[in-house]
Order: structure tokens, then C-alpha cells, then sequence
């Protein structure tokens, strides 16, 4: 299939979370290439929803900046292109399901695939129903990257082995957010889905200090950043762009020793 | 309760709508809910308690009351009333919500959580909450909280704390965004009473069982009354919950037109509109596959009504189905035509009738008179007006600030 | 309907109360009056549309709810709530109103004439005027329309028209004045339907019978729930309606206690009361003697209670005389023993009572507690509470206005 | 019993109406000795109620005048002991019933005795209830003056046989106040009247002009004037008592022409 699960082979992968069109075109197409160029070993783009009812404040504002610069589907499109112009880095998508099913779901894996997304992120496509998904997905070379929480329970083996490209693992209860604590079950789950498949796992939502991100990389094969990437860019600054370099680096060199 | 398990045989879908579009960190709570509803919706301890509280405490059986001025006025079809505004606190809301918190108190809740729009669900789960000395937050986003702060204080005098949402356009569907992130954060002890025939399944199966008792009577009454079945029923639909009460017992009575009345708002051809099913189109929201009112892109819109409890983008997803297999029938009424009959039915029948409720009033006025005499409508009052009249009088230009 | 023939014998006055003190103008049509309703109380047609209007249009019978909630934290006697809240429109007032409109339909009469205070019984008789076709016209004080807007525009919305009185105080008592001035110069069409149990012979008789229905069926259900009578009932009183059809049933039954619960507003032993039983004297006025608020040359006090309903300077002749004679027992409640049982309620049992049956609620508050468990109390729930909620939010200084 | 039956037999009688301490005390004592000494037959003084539920604005604009002049059922009384030092007319009361039960009805007719008061009219004592009040009235010698209405049908007979002093006819529906037309069946009623009694009948309510006054007085055996008189009370000027005089010389005149 894609090449997301090799990303993981040799090394703990950093994958910073943006929304497109926020706050404008080019930032976002600046921000993708900075990340890419600081050691983002994906990084995973954001098409705003009106609704985005799994993001917490920091997103939902990011969304709303976006909306108010004129973002839609085909916008986000056109910001991945321009960015494919000066970066290979491999490129998943987060939506919410309704964006891909009104443009068409094989209408948008088309285009996805044109523009080398690696992974679709739905998090309000459980397993239940990615059936509807997941088939034009793969047909067009992109993995509809599954989601598991620590409440998951039963349903974590279910899901973990249908699983590719890699595994989405949610830390903390809640809606996403920095947070300074973690779920104690963290471990016990990522041992669980160890146990059926060879996935890699990447863990999401809460992680902030390059601190944090060591000590999840420790447990598993990738950390996620959204919020704290999102509130750089909220700054929105002539130093956004180094800021964003900067972090990028100290997060990539705390899971880099670890590796 | 035996329609109960007739219904909701592969309820999961209703044809293409449905399903289960939810963040997984519910998922396995909504399994949950799943499998303890489908062991108490067969539980004789469970629907004694429900009935018991149904008759005792939300005053049912509701009337079925025979109008006999509006259709000696109309002078066509014979219409009859199912009257839940006699419930107690005034809606079919409460029926519903006895059998959800009922439910949540099996599974050992002991917190009950609710999105509102104007008010009226928050108030009757606030309601429950306190029969069954439950914790009760509330969700109503912020420009509703301000436009309807005497419910927001009628919530918090029966003991439910009220959470302003801030999040996007502050209104209903953000309200349920915000219910759905609350949920999230904790599940343990805590249930989320969904206020509509809306959501991820089990919901729009809860919905339409605990809200079926609407027409289980209305069809035991009106064979009573009557000795046969209406030609007809009409209900209005915001989510749906009144209208498949309504429809539920009919469904398979080929014969018995089911109608449901959409909030056209300005116009069903305006933007000001919340008519889902007629101005809307497939997508996935709040967790089901059903119509909406959204954009090319996905986007869900800021929709309109006069009516705070029919202003809501989406529809449950068996009225999309039934849409579909053209089983029933879906009609915009505008703002203009919801007011005149609120009016009307005041004045001919001496109801204050909810304006959610006053719309399928006014498809009655318009489609009776057509209608031979030998024919019957049975037209669902869902709920009571007290709450609409200050806005009626302001839609009318009269001033009633104190 | 058998109470009544019984209760009405000799009713014209009760002991030294009651009486038809009422200008010579009306005499006649009151006569009148009072021989239709002799004759057709014991007239099983008349009858038989009552009953059929209260079953299914008012929405009787009203629930007896055991109040569980409320007895266990109380920890006394068994507490049930006579739930005239869950009639149509709201409160006990239709059940009279009906009656009163019934007889004036048989009478030939074509117009409907009311005094209202808070809107209340404008409203209910706006309501039947609907249902029976008839003229509608409501007169209020001044001072009460214009705190009572949305009442005003409820009773228009229902085809009535309402006059604002300009008279006097411009309150109740100024409405009342107003309704027989304009009943003494109108009677060939017209029928004045009075709202509480007071007035001229025949009202107060009319009035207990038709609002007997309450105590007739509470009779009934706690027969039915307990196997035996209670120990106590107990109701608000303004002019005494709910609580004369309340206590009814029971007055023959000595080992019952009958309750009346009077507004005593900042307190019995203030200016700002309305405790005509405990502070007024005997007197007359508006067409009877009984026991008024007034001065010691005998004219009448303005009164207070934060509850419309209860704000009134006198009393059925009815309840004096059960107060003379101690067959029943009348205490006052101030306005912040009503609130705080408006907000006990609320939060026990989920029901949003009106603030005039909180009073009747706030001595089962204090009651309860001192009968033993195997003791039982009956409690009329007059009404409800949504007309409330504004002004106890503003008692409690929480800003609602939209 | 009182002399009041005699005071129609051989003319047609001018009653006028003047509220108690309208607009003070001095003005009610002039005004009673102006009616008294400028042809009034007998004048009719009402006590202030509240709730004055028998009469017509004008009336009850004057009790609220009374009332802020701190009127009360003594004042009343000691208006009229002010008023007999200068006339003897006769002197009837026109007031609810609740003031003489309050007074106390022994005590209230003890002191009409002592100050020489001939009569009470009660609007809302009619006859049915009229016997808790007229013994005590009679061994006091004051008339209990019944009122009888058009509407009043087969009451007219038994009212009118238990008149004594005069009967008080309602000449229109509705309560007091100046109407320009008068009930056809007014001729009717005081024809049954007379077929059972010889008490005299003056007729009220709505009498403004002295042409209405001599076409009742035709028909009657007297008239009582009472919103009219009231009107010029209320214009409260240095004219009024002369006002008072010459519209009581121009009633008296009107019906002394017939008589
Ligand atoms: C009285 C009434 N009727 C109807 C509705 C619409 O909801 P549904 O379509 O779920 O019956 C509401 C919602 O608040 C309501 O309050
Ligand atoms: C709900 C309610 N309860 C009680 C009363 C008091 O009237 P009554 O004493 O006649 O029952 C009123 C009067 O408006 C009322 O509205």
C-alpha cells in the first residue's frame, strides 16, 4: 500500500498537525515546508469543518480563522499543490467524514492520490462504518488511518488489525487540547495493539513540551502535535515561521535520542 | 411495548441513512447504551417503571381530542388532536426523556447530560433529573441563552447547571458539538439524553420507541372513536421525534398518509430556511448519515426559523428513509403560515398551541378542506404555546416588554 | 354529580355568610341565573356535556401523584399532589368556567363577561368562548394590564377583547366593579362568568359544584391508591375556589383536616397582606357577606401577595363559614415561604407549581414533618408555574428580560 | 313612620345627590344649605365607598375627591350636624351597605336618628336581603328606600308593597351618570308600582337638563339629580355655590311648572 508504515521503520515520527488556510493561503503552504524542512516526518493537514466536534478551542479558532480567509475543499487542494512544489514530505489529511462524502469519496481520493496524500484521518469514521471509506481509498493508494482510545476496550483488537498505514492512538479523554497529564492505560493499549498487528502507533492529542513528546515516543512509534503546533501559528508574527522551525527541531531531537 | 421490538429490528440503517459517525471515544460507550437498551427495551421491570411514569408522572395517555370547530370551520376531512401539550411540562419532550434517564438510571448513571435549543428538551430532562435525584448539566449555546434566559432560569431552578456554548455560530447544532465533547471527557458516570430522533444509533431507535407511545395511542383511540384508521396523520419535524411518534404505528397501514412539516422559515426557496428534507441533501453529521442543510462543500448551514424548536440543519434519519421510499411526505411551512394558524387554532379551539406544532396546524388548514367529510386527519399537537406567545406578539409588532 | 344536590341545599347563605347583596338591576337576571342552574344541575344532559367537556377537553381526570421525592426528604406524612396544573390552559379555574359557560350557553346567551386579575380566569373564559362560538370580554385593572402584557395579548390571541379598567386601584377588586357595571348594563346577552367562589347567590354555589370535580376524584384515587381517606387536604385561597372544590368532598368526613392556605405576602401582621380570614372582619362586598380586608369604617384595603391569584380583599362566603364553625383551618403564607416551597418543588418533584399553590405547598412543608408516616396528605396544585418563573426570578434579583 | 311620603303630596319633589366631603367639608355643608334653600325637596348625601360599584365615573371621580379630604363615615355625620344648624331639609343617605354594617347597623341608625336623617338608600341592599337592616332602620324612623329597576319584572310588586318613605326608580340601565334618552318602559314600571302602593316614586339616574327633569317629573313624583349636580360640585370655583343655586332653581322651576 503507502509508504506511511515505512516512515515509522528506523525512527520515532514526528507528525505536526496544521489547518489549511490558517490564518491565509501561504502561511499554510509556508508552514507545511518549514515543518517538512525541521524534521515533521509527516505532517498532517487540517480541511476545517464547520462543526469539528472531536477539536477542542485551539482548532475550532484555527478553523474559524481559515473560514473567515475563504477555505474550502478545492482551496485545500490548491494549498497542497502549491506546497508539493517545494516538499515531498509525506502528507495526510484530518477532515471530518462529511467533507470527503459531498465532494465525492472517490471524486476526493482521486484527488488526494493526484496530489500524493499518504492517509485520510476521520475521526468520526470509527470502524463501524469505514467500510463506506475505506475500499476508494485504498484503491487510489491512501490508508484510512484508524483511531483508537483508551476506552476503546473490546474494540481495540477489532480495529488495530484492519489497521495500515499506521494507528492513531488518542492519549487522553477528551477532545484534543494541551494537557499535562496522560491516560495511565496508554501503555496497556498500545501493548494490546502490539499484540495483533505491526502497525505503527502514533499517539495524538495533548502533547505540548518536547519533554511530553520524549516520553510518549518511549512507549510508542510516533507522536502527533496539533494544538501546540496551531498556537504557534496563531501568533502570527513575522517569527512565525522560525518559531514553528524551532519548535519543529527541539521536538524532533527529544524523540530523536530516544530512537 | 410490543411495537418496540418490531421497530427497531435492524434499526442500525434505515436504508441508507443511519449509523454510528462518532468519535471513537464513545464508540464503546454507545455500544454500551446499545446493548443495555436492547436488553431493556424487553425488560417487563423496565416498561412497568416507563409506563408507570408515562401515566403517573407525564399524564398520559394524551388526549385524542376531536376539533370540532376547525373542521366544521374548514369543512372538509374530520381532524382530531393528539394533544401533548397536555403533558406534564407541556411537550411529547418528556416522554422521551422518562424513557432515556429510566435507561441511564439501569445503567447506573448518575448524571444526565443534554443539548437544548430554545429550552424545552433542557427542561425536561432537567425535570427527570430531579425525579430521579440525578446530577443534570445542560448545553444551549450562547445566543440562546440570551435569547431565552427565562428558560435558562426555569433550567437552573429545577437544579441543572446551564453551560453557555461559545463555539461556532453559539446556537443548537453547537450545542450538541458541545454535549457530544462533554460526553468525551466523561463517560463513566454519565449519559447523554439526546433531545430528538437524531444522532448516532441507538438514538434515533430510542427516540422513536419511547416517542411511539403517541401514536400506540392515537390508533387504539381513534378506532374507539371512529372505528377505523386515519386517512392521514400530520406532525410537524424539527429532528423528527414528535412526527415518528406520530407516524411509528401507521407505518405499515399503507393506506394512512404520513405527513411532516419542515420550518420553511422565510421561504423554502430563501436562505432563511430550516426545511431540511426538502431543501437539503445527504451528508453525515451528529453522528447519522441523513439530509442536511449544508453547503457543496460539506459545510453545515446556519439555518432559520421562527421556531426555536424546528431551527435545526439536519433530520433523523428514518424520516430521510421514509422521504425516500416516498412512505411519507415532507412539507415546508413558512414562518407567516405558522403564525396565522397559531392564531387560528386559538381562536377556533381555544389552544395556545406551540408554534413547533402550529406548523403542522397550517398544512391541516390547507390540505382538510380538500379533503372529503368521511375522511380523518389526526394532526399531533406536540406541544404548548405559553412559551411562543411573547413572540408571536412581537412578530406581530405588538410591544409585551413589562 | 351527586354531592351536588346535596351541597347545595340551602346555600343561599352559609350560616351568617353569603347572601345577594348586589344592585336591584341584577336582581332579576341573577334569579334568573339561579333558577337555570337549579334546574340544570339535575339535568343529565346538562351533566353529560359537562362531564364530557371536562374529560376531553379540559383533560380530567387530573392526576393524584404520590409525591415521593417530597415525602422522604420531608419524612412525615405521605405526601399526594392533586395536579389541576396538568388540566388544559393550566390551572383549576376551566373547571368552573366550563360550568358557568355551559349554563350561559343553555340560558340563550350569546356573550361572555369576566373580571381577571393576573389574566388567569381571562384567559380560561376566552378559552371556552372559543370552543362555544360565543363574545368574549375581559376587564382588568389598568394596573394589571400593563403588568401583565402577555396576558393581555394571550386573551386578544383567544378573540377577547379586554378592557382596561380605570377605576378605583385599578386592580381585581376594581375589575370585579367594573364586570358588574357592565353586566348591569348589558344582561339580555349577556352571562358573567365569576372566577373564585365568591360574589351573589348563586355563585358561590355554582362555583363549589363545578369545582367540586377535584375533591370528588382525589375522593376517589386515594381510595383507590390507599384504602383510605387522608388526614389532611390542603389548598391556597384567594377568593377560595380551588380550595372549596378541594375540600368539598371531605367536609362531611370529620376526621379530615381542611387547610386553607391564605397569601400573607411580607407577613400576616403587615400592611402588605392579603389574610382575609386571619386579619380581615366580617363585612360586605361584592355581592356577599364574608370576611373582608377594611377598614374600621368598612372600606376596603388594598392588598398584596406576590401572587396575583391570592391578591384579593375578600373571600367565599363558603370558606368564612368553615372558619367560623373550625371545620377547616386557615393559615397564612408569606411571599418568601411561597418562594422558597416554588423552588422546593421544582427541585423535588420536577414541577414548576404556580405561586399561588406554593402556598398551599409550603405548609405541607411544614406540616409534614410533625404527622407520623402512616399519615396522609392531599395537596391541590392549583395551577402552574410557567406565568411564575419571570417574577421569581426577579424576587430572587436574577435580570430576564430579553 | 318619617315624614318623607309627605313631602310628595302636593308637588313633584327635587331630590339632588352631593357626595360627603366633596371636595372638603365646608363645600358639602354650603352646598347642602345652597340645594336646601334653593328648592331641593330633599337632599341626598352620599357616604364615600371604595368601591362604589353602583355608580358612574362622575360619582366616583367625587369619592376620590372625598377620600383624599379624609372622609369617613363620622366626618359624614358631622357634616350633617354642621348642616342642620342652618336648614332643617330633609336629609336622606345614600350608601353601600358594608359602611352602615361596619358602623354597626343599631349604631349607624341611632346616629341618622339623632341628626335627623329620614332615609337610606343602599344600592347593593336589594330585597331579599333588606330585612337584616330595616327593623332596626324603622324603630330608628328612617325609611329603608328600596330601589326598583326595569329589569326588575315580577320583583316590582313585592318590592313596591313593602316601600315605605318613597321608591327609588332606576330609570335606565347602567349605572349612574348623565344619559340623554330613558328607558320606555319607565311609564310601565311606575304604572305596576302604583296599581300596589301609594308610596311616592322619584325617579334617578341620568337626569341632566331641566327639560328631561319635567318630562320625568310628568311621569313621576319626583326626581333625584345626581351626576348633574355633582359635575358643577366638581368645578370647585368661587362660582360654584352660585352655579348650584341657579341649577336648582332651574330643576325646581321645570317640574314646579307641572305640578
Ligand atoms: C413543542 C415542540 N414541538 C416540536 C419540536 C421539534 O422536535 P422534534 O422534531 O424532535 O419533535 C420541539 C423541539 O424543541 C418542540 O419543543
Ligand atoms: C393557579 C391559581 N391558583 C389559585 C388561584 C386562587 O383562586 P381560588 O382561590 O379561587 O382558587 C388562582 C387565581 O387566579 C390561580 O390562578
Amino acid at each position: 500500500m503507502t509508504n506511511l508504515k515505512q516512515i515509522f521503520s528506523n525512527k520515532k515520527a514526528f507528525i505536526p498537525f496544521v489547518v489549511a488556510d490558517d490564518p491565509d493561503f501561504d502561511t499554510t503552504v509556508d508552514s507545511i515546508v518549514t515543518l517538512a524542512d525541521n524534521g515533521a516526518d509527516i505532517v498532517e493537514l487540517g480541511i476545517p469543518f464547520s462543526d469539528p466536534v472531536a477539536d477542542g478551542p485551539v482548532i475550532q479558532d484555527a478553523d474559524l480563522r481559515a473560514f473567515a480567509a475563504g477555505v474550502n475543499t478545492d482551496v485545500v487542494f490548491d494549498i497542497v499543490e502549491k506546497a508539493r512544489l517545494q516538499t515531498d514530505v509525506p502528507i495526510i489529511f484530518l477532515t471530518y467524514l462529511n467533507i470527503a462524502f459531498k465532494y465525492g469519496y472517490e471524486k476526493f481520493c482521486q484527488k488526494c492520490q493526484d496530489l500524493n496524500i499518504s492517509g485520510l484521518v476521520i475521526p468520526d469514521l470509527p470502524y463501524e462504518e469505514h467500510q463506506e471509506l475505506k475500499p476508494i481509498a485504498n484503491e487510489h493508494d491512501i490508508d484510512l488511518i484508524p483511531l483508537i482510545a483508551p476506552t476503546s476496550g473490546e474494540r481495540i483488537e477489532k480495529i488495530a488489525q484492519t489497521a495500515t498505514g499506521f494507528i492513531y492512538m488518542v492519549s487522553s479523554l477528551g477532545v484534543t487540547g494541551v494537557r499535562e497529564d496522560f491516560s495511565t492505560q496508554l501503555k496497556n493499549t498500545i501493548d494490546r495493539i502490539k499484540k495483533v498487528t505491526d502497525v505503527p502507533v502514533a499517539i495524538s492529542f495533548g502533547i505540548h513540551s518536547p519533554e511530553q513528546a520524549e516520553k510518549l515516543a518511549a512507549i510508542a512509534d510516533g507522536v502527533i502535535i496539533g494544538s501546540a503546533v496551531v498556537k504557534i501559528i496563531a501568533q502570527n508574527t513575522a517569527n512565525t515561521q522560525q518559531d514553528l522551525a524551532d519548535y519543529a527541531k527541539s521536538i524532533k531531537d527529544a524523540i530523536a535520542v530516544k530512537a | 411495548m410490543k411495537e418496540m421490538e418490531k421497530e427497531t429490528t435492524e434499526s442500525r440503517h434505515y436504508g441508507e441513512f443511519g449509523g454510528q459517525y462518532i468519535p471513537e471515544t464513545l464508540m464503546a460507550e454507545l455500544d454500551r447504551v446499545a446493548q443495555a437498551y436492547d436488553h431493556y427495551k424487553n425488560d417487563p421491570d423496565f416498561l412497568k417503571e416507563l409506563h408507570d411514569l408515562l401515566n403517573n408522572y407525564a399524564n398520559r395517555p394524551s388526549l385524542l381530542y376531536y376539533a370540532k370547530q376547525m373542521t366544521e370551520d374548514l369543512g372538509g376531512a374530520k381532524i382530531y388532536l393528539k394533544r401533548e401539550d397536555l403533558n406534564h411540562t407541556g411537550a411529547h419532550k418528556i416522554n422521551n426523556v422518562i424513557g432515556q434517564a429510566l435507561l441511564a438510571k439501569r445503567m447506573g448513571k448518575t448524571r444526565l447530560i443534554a443539548e437544548t435549543g430554545a429550552g424545552q428538551h433542557g427542561v425536561a430532562t432537567a425535570t427527570i433529573a430531579d425525579l430521579f435525584n440525578m446530577d443534570c448539566e445542560i448545553f444551549m449555546g450562547k445566543e440562546d441563552t440570551e435569547r431565552q434566559k427565562l428558560n435558562v432560569y426555569r433550567m437552573e431552578l429545577l437544579g441543572a447547571k446551564v453551560h453557555p456554548v461559545t463555539t461556532g455560530s453559539m446556537v443548537l447544532k453547537d450545542a450538541v458539538n458541545a454535549t457530544l465533547q462533554e460526553w468525551t471527557q466523561r463517560i463513566d458516570d454519565t449519559f447523554y439524553v439526546m433531545g430528538s430522533a437524531v444522532g448516532p444509533y441507538p438514538f434515533p431507535e430510542m427516540v422513536h420507541d419511547f416517542q411511539s407511545v403517541i401514536s400506540k395511542e392515537s390508533k387504539q383511540q381513534i378506532l374507539e372513536a371512529e372505528g377505523k384508521l386515519p386517512d392521514m396523520v400530520v406532525a410537524c419535524v424539527g429532528g423528527g421525534s414528535n412526527a415518528i411518534g406520530s407516524f411509528a404505528n401507521y407505518i405499515d397501514d399503507k393506506d394512512v398518509q404520513l405527513v411532516g412539516c419542515e420550518a420553511a422559515g422565510k421561504g423554502v426557496d430563501t436562505d432563511q430556511t430550516a426545511a431540511t428534507i426538502e431543501r437539503g441533501s445527504v451528508g453525515i453529521f451528529h453522528g447519522m448519515k441523513s439530509m442536511f442543510l449544508q453547503n457543496k462543500y460539506g459545510q453545515i448551514d446556519k439555518v432559520y426559523s421562527i421556531s426555536a424548536g424546528l431551527d435545526y440543519p439536519g433530520v433523523g434519519p428514518e424520516h430521510a428513509h421514509l422521504a425516500e421510499l416516498k412512505r411519507a411526505k415532507y412539507v415546508g411551512i413558512t414562518d407567516d403560515e405558522a403564525v396565522n394558524a397559531f392564531e387560528y387554532i386559538a381562536k377556533t379551539e381555544g389552544i395556545v398551541a406551540a408554534i413547533e406544532s402550529c406548523h403542522a396546524v397550517a398544512y391541516v388548514e390547507k390540505i382538510a378542506p380538500k379533503m372529503r367529510k368521511d375522511q380523518i386527519i389526526i394532526c399531533t399537537l406536540s406541544g404548548r404555546g405559553d412559551k411562543d406567545v411573547a413572540s408571536i406578539a412581537k412578530y406581530r409588532g405588538v410591544n409585551i416588554d413589562d
